[in-house]
Order: structure tokens, then C-alpha cells, then sequence
């Protein structure tokens, strides 16, 4: 029998570390940087689609800084859309982990 | 029911209403204007935000506990949109019978006009906005008694 | 304006045994719409119940009244067969009534 | 970067609630070696252990099963239940013939009336599944009407009134001998065991391994019989609700984005529940809170 509990190790690496990233993204931004840094998030959010799990936080962030680069608040923009990639990051992860993951958890 | 009583508001009232029409008209704040009265609801206890000032407009008596009175709440509210009580007494000549909720925004949550046919006990359905004590208040024979309990609301939105 | 109001009256003994239901949002004037505006409130203020000519119940609601009301009482006399009359009035003046038959 | 705190502090508790929820986690085993009635006995038997006390066709009716303090005030709220006014909308939407002159019962087997327990069923025809639901927009589709909205309104109601004339008819859905049908079957499974969302919670998180626990202010439904009180009138919503809607608000609690109603994995997973529930009978419309 297989531990378990082993497995979440990574995914609470991961959200732990995605956390962080979050936390020190707000830098000086470009036009070019946000626009760059929105088109990243996006990019990684469709992955996440494909694997129907898309996150309701992420597609906030992704709202957000469309919103900010719309109004020209670069640094804004560009944070929201580094926040959004994190996220859909994690999300990605959490979906392939899970594709051989769940069968841990079926009644049995 | 029938007739024009819809009128008989007291006089304040109505000068307060028509005030307001005014001002609806000025300023174009017309939702305002539709706040009606039914006749006969006791529109100031429902103003009220304590049991004191409740209970005084509503009957202007003091009340005193009694055991005569059965309140029937849950001890958890499944949620506090819709929790079930139902108040009875065995005391007689019962022509009334208020529910109160403590630390909801307005204190008078429910009351109720017995005639002498009517059985001494009232259920209903109450909004709840934290957990606080439940009142049943009961007029016999021209006395105000009242019991009251403790009913936990807790946050709902999962589940199910 | 499909029916507002059910009821349920049964005769049993010496007593008519009621219970109500009410369509009525019961609008408190304290909760925020989907779009974070204040929804105006909208509840019942009053309700009558008349059997024979006489008020056996009247109540007088406010906003913390449940949304879809329910009421339950009982009354003595009332047979099967006999009417019993339903009506509810709300702050925006707005009213409903149904006669109903005692069971 | 305001939300930036309360992100970080959801994720630190997810990892904390991770460790709870898969502290209980159960054997492993290659799940593709079971067949799905394997499954469903192993599933009717976990929750028979876990919930002793309660009587099979009791797992109908969810958190009122499993606890007595909510028991008690839902069978006061089923003195008068709200959903009343559904049941007569949904029986006049369901009698009021369509422009054409048909009616819906025209568009089901035995007019429509007592088949709730049949839903949803594979199509060998078109290799889906399909629900009540989604039987019904096809069926307004066929006699020229709009489709209504899947989550509440009319949809609710006239799936309220036909799961009315099912009452205590037993789940009884079948998996033909189709690769399709065991494939959509599967991918139910899958996304019922599978976590998603930023929570990091799967359905079985809260309706299996928590079920019958306190989770905020509700007591978490077992999974068995989930649905057999659907539409449901919740206290929480004020108003009626699909199964659509409760799956798509499922998925928001988890903080996973919503699949749209009725989307191909949302019908599998309503095909594996209900699959997992057979025998347990019909109960809808309900009310929860």
C-alpha cells in the first residue's frame, strides 16, 4: 500500500512557492513588459483549459490586469498577469499530478 | 380589511409620508414613494432595536417571564435565512403573541392578533443575523409574559 | 398573476388546524444584489385569515420574516366544507387574497 | 497586490486541509481493473459502514440522514415545503401544449411521468450522455422552442414536477455495453476523484472522505444519493436550483472556474453519481439549506 500522503508534497511546494512569486512581483513596468507578461498568463491559462481547470483566482487576475493594461497602468498590469501565470501554473501542475493522483482516492 | 382604513394613519406619519412624496418629486428619488402602510401594522415597534423599546411599543406594559411558554427553535440554525419557531402557551385568554430576535437590526420580527377562537400557538419561518436570543412574548388576560432562548447561526454557503 | 398564496386547513375535533405558504421575496432592505446595490425593501406587512365573517389571525410581518412565508395555527370550530379567507398586504401596497376550503 | 495576503493565506490552509483530507486516503489500486458495478458495491458499502445508523433509501435526502439537529427543522420546513410553487409551475409549463400542438410528455417514455429514476442514460445513438435536462431542451428544440436556461426558472420547475411523479422510484441507470458508455462512465469517475481549483478539493474531498462533518455551517451531503432530491429549493439561494447549479456552484466553492451547464464532464460525473446511486429512490424536489 502506497503512502498517500507523500504525493501532495510537491503540490504544497508548489503553492507555497507561487505564493511568493506572487508576493514579489511589483516592479516598474513597460508597456511592452505588461503586455509581454499578460500574453505569458494567457498562454499558460489555455494550457489549463485543455485540462478543464482553469481557476476562479486566476481568471480574476487575468481580468484585472486586461483592466489595468486597457487604462495604462503598466506596473499594475504587469503584477496582475505575473500573478494570474503563477496561478495557472499551479494549476497546470495540479491537473497533470491528478491524472494518475485520483486513483488514490477511489472508494474501493 | 375592507373600507378606506388604508388612510387612517396618524397624523406624524402621514405628514412624514407627504414630506417624503415632496421630496421624491424634487429630487427624483421616486421608489421612495411607493413605502405604503397596511392598516393596522404597527409601524413604530417595528422601528425598534431593543427588547425594551420593542416590547414598550408594542404593548407599553412590562413583561415577566413565565414557564407557561413553550418556545420551539433549533439549538443550531440550519441556516439563519429560514429558522422554524413556533411559540405556545398553556396560559388563557391569550390575545396576543409577538416574536422577538434580540440583535437582528430591528428587533420585532413577527406579531400576531388572537381572537378568542384562535389557538395559542403561532409557527413561522425567521431571518436570523447572528446568533442571539429568540423571544416569545404572550398578552393574557391583559399581562405580558415571556420566555426566551438562545439560537447559534452559523455561516452557511457550502454544503448541501 | 399566478396564485400567491397556498393553504392548507383541515378540520379536526373542534379545531381547524392552518398552515400557509406565501410567494413573496420578503426583501429585508439590508442585502446587496449581484451588482452590489442595495435591493429595496419589499415584505409583507400584514396578513388575515377570516373564517365566517370573523378574523381568526391576524399578523403582522417585517423584513425578518422568511422569503416564501410560512405560517401555521389553529382555530376552533370550522368545518369541512367552509371558507376560509386569505389576505396579505405588502409595504409597496401590493395585495393578494384567496378563499380557501376548510378539509 | 492587495489580494496578495489572502491568496497566500488560502493557499497555507489548503495545505494544511491537504494533509487532513489525505490522512484518510484509501487503498490504491489500479481503478481501471473494476467494473462499475465492482464500484458501485464498493461504494453503497462505504457508506452503509459510515453512516450505520441510516436506512438505504434514508441517502436520498443528504445532510438530513446523517443528523438529527437539521433533520428536525427540515421536517418542519417539509410541512410547507417552498418548492411547492415550483411543482405547480412545472406541472403547467410541463401540460401547456408547444405551439405545434405537442407537449412534452410526447417527447418521453411513458408521457414523461414517473421515468426521473432513468436519467440520465447513455445515447448509443450519438455516443453521450444524456440528463432530464438536457432531454428537455432537446425535446423543446424538436418542436421549434427556444431552450430554456439550465440553472434555475422553468428548468427547475419542470424537472421538479417530473421528479415528483417519480417519487420513490429507485435510481436505475445503466451502462450499455458500449465502449463509449464506459468511457464516459470513467471520465465521471475521474473527475468525481480528481482535485481541481485553487482549494485543492475534489468532490469526494467533501462528499466522501468529509461527508456528514461540519464544514462553516453545513453538514457535508454523502455522496450516495446526492442527487435523488433534485431541483432543490435552498435556503441559501431563496429560490430554486438544477443540478447544473449545484455543480457549477461547487466548482466556485473549490475555487475551480465553472464548466458551462450541462458541459460534457459535468454530465459524465451526473452519469457516476447517479450510477453509484442505484436503488436509492427518487426524493425530488427537495429543500436544503
Amino acid at each position: 500500500m502506497k503512502n498517500p500522503s507523500r504525493k501532495t508534497v510537491p503540490m504544497k511546494a508548489a503553492l507555497i512557492i507561487a505564493a511568493m512569486a506572487v508576493s514579489g512581483a511589483a516592479q516598474a513596468a513597460t508597456q511592452q513588459e505588461a503586455e509581454a507578461a499578460l500574453k505569458d498568463a494567457k498562454a499558460s491559462e489555455a494550457e489549463a483549459a485543455k485540462l478543464t481547470n482553469r481557476w476562479v483566482p486566476t481568471e480574476r487576475a487575468l481580468k484585472t490586469a486586461q483592466k489595468a493594461l486597457d487604462a495604462g497602468k503598466w506596473d499594475e498590469a504587469a503584477a496582475q498577469a505575473t500573478e494570474a501565470k503563477a496561478l495557472a501554473e499551479v494549476s497546470i501542475q495540479q491537473a497533470k499530478e491528478q491524472m494518475t493522483a485520483w486513483h488514490d482516492a477511489v472508494i474501493h | 380589511m375592507e373600507g378606506p382604513s388604508q388612510f387612517k394613519m396618524p397624523s406624524a406619519t402621514r405628514r412624514g409620508a407627504l414630506a417624503m412624496l415632496a421630496l421624491a418629486g424634487l429630487t427624483g428619488f421616486a421608489g421612495k414613494v411607493w413605502a405604503a402602510v397596511a392598516p393596522g401594522w404597527p409601524e413604530n415597534a417595528f422601528k425598534q432595536k431593543s427588547k425594551d423599546d420593542a416590547v414598550k411599543a408594542l404593548y407599553g406594559k412590562p413583561m415577566t417571564t413565565s414557564d407557561k411558554i413553550t418556545l420551539e427553535v433549533p439549538e443550531i440554525a440550519e441556516n439563519g435565512a429560514v429558522v422554524p419557531v413556533t411559540v405556545s402557551t398553556t396560559l388563557p385568554n391569550v390575545t396576543s403573541i409577538s416574536i422577538l430576535v434580540e440583535q437582528n437590526p430591528y428587533t420585532v420580527a413577527a406579531s400576531y392578533k388572537l381572537s378568542d377562537a384562535t389557538l395559542p400557538s403561532v409557527g413561522c419561518r425567521l431571518k436570523m443575523a447572528k446568533t442571539t436570543a429568540v423571544i416569545g412574548v404572550v398578552e393574557s388576560g391583559g399581562n405580558l409574559y415571556s420566555t426566551s432562548k438562545q439560537v447559534k447561526v452559523t455561516l452557511g454557503g457550502c454544503g448541501g | 398573476m399566478a396564485p400567491t398564496i397556498r393553504v392548507r386547513a383541515q378540520a379536526s375535533g373542534d379545531a381547524t388546524n392552518v398552515q400557509a405558504l406565501i410567494q413573496h421575496p420578503m426583501d429585508s432592505g439590508f442585502v446587496k444584489d449581484s451588482k452590489g446595490v442595495l435591493i429595496p425593501p419589499h415584505y409583507i406587512e400584514t396578513l388575515t385569515f377570516e373564517h365566517a365573517g370573523k378574523v381568526v389571525l391576524e399578523a403582522f410581518w417585517g423584513p425578518a420574516v422568511s422569503k416564501d412565508p410560512y405560517i401555521k395555527f389553529g382555530f376552533k370550530g370550522g368545518a369541512k366544507g367552509d371558507d376560509l379567507k386569505v389576505t396579505w398586504v405588502d409595504n409597496l401596497g401590493k395585495t393578494d387574497t384567496l378563499t380557501a376550503k376548510i378539509a | 497586490m492587495k489580494s496578495t495576503p489572502i491568496l497566500l493565506a488560502a493557499l497555507l490552509t489548503v495545505a494544511g486541509i491537504t494533509s487532513w483530507v489525505m490522512d484518510e486516503g484509501h487503498a490504491a489500486a489500479s481503478a481501471n481493473s473494476t467494473t462499475p458495478e465492482q464500484d458501485m458495491q464498493a461504494f453503497q458499502r462505504y457508506f452503509k459502514q459510515r453512516f450505520p445508523n441510516v436506512k438505504f433509501p434514508d441517502f436520498a435526502n443528504g445532510p438530513y440522514a446523517v443528523n438529527a439537529e437539521m433533520r428536525k427543522q427540515w421536517e418542519e420546513i417539509m410541512q410547507f415545503p417552498p418548492y411547492d410553487f415550483a411543482v405547480d409551475e412545472g406541472k403547467t409549463a410541463f401540460e401547456t401544449p408547444f405551439k405545434n400542438g405537442k407537449t412534452y410528455g410526447d417527447c418521453f417514455p411513458n408521457k414523461g411521468i414517473g421515468v426521473r429514476q432513468t436519467f440520465p442514460y447513455f445515447d448509443t445513438k450519438t455516443g453521450e450522455v444524456v440528463t432530464l435536462d438536457l432531454a428537455i431542451n432537446r425535446c423543446r428544440a424538436e418542436n421549434g422552442e427556444k431552450p430554456l436556461p439550465y440553472q434555475t426558472g422553468v428548468m427547475a420547475s419542470l424537472t421538479a414536477y417530473m421528479s415528483q411523479t417519480s417519487r420513490g422510484k429507485p435510481f436505475d441507470i445503466k451502462i450499455p455495453d458500449d465502449p463509449r458508455a464506459r468511457a464516459a462512465y470513467e471520465a465521471g469517475k475521474q473527475y468525481f476523484y480528481s482535485r481541481h481549483g485553487q482549494l485543492n478539493f475534489s468532490c469526494a474531498s467533501c462528499h466522501v472522505t468529509a461527508s456528514g462533518q461540519r464544514l462553516r455551517g453545513d453538514i457535508l451531503a454523502p455522496a450516495l444519493g446526492i442527487l435523488a432530491s433534485f431541483p432543490i429549493y435552498r435556503s441559501d439561494w431563496g429560490s430554486m436550483g438544477t443540478i447544473d447549479r449545484r455543480f457549477t456552484s461547487c466548482s466556485a466553492q473549490m475555487r475551480a472556474e465553472p464548466l458551462p451547464p450541462q458541459d460534457p464532464t459535468y454530465r459524465d460525473l451526473e452519469y457516476f453519481l447517479s450510477y453509484m446511486s442505484n436503488g436509492v429512490p427518487i426524493a425530488g424536489p427537495g429543500t436544503r439549506p
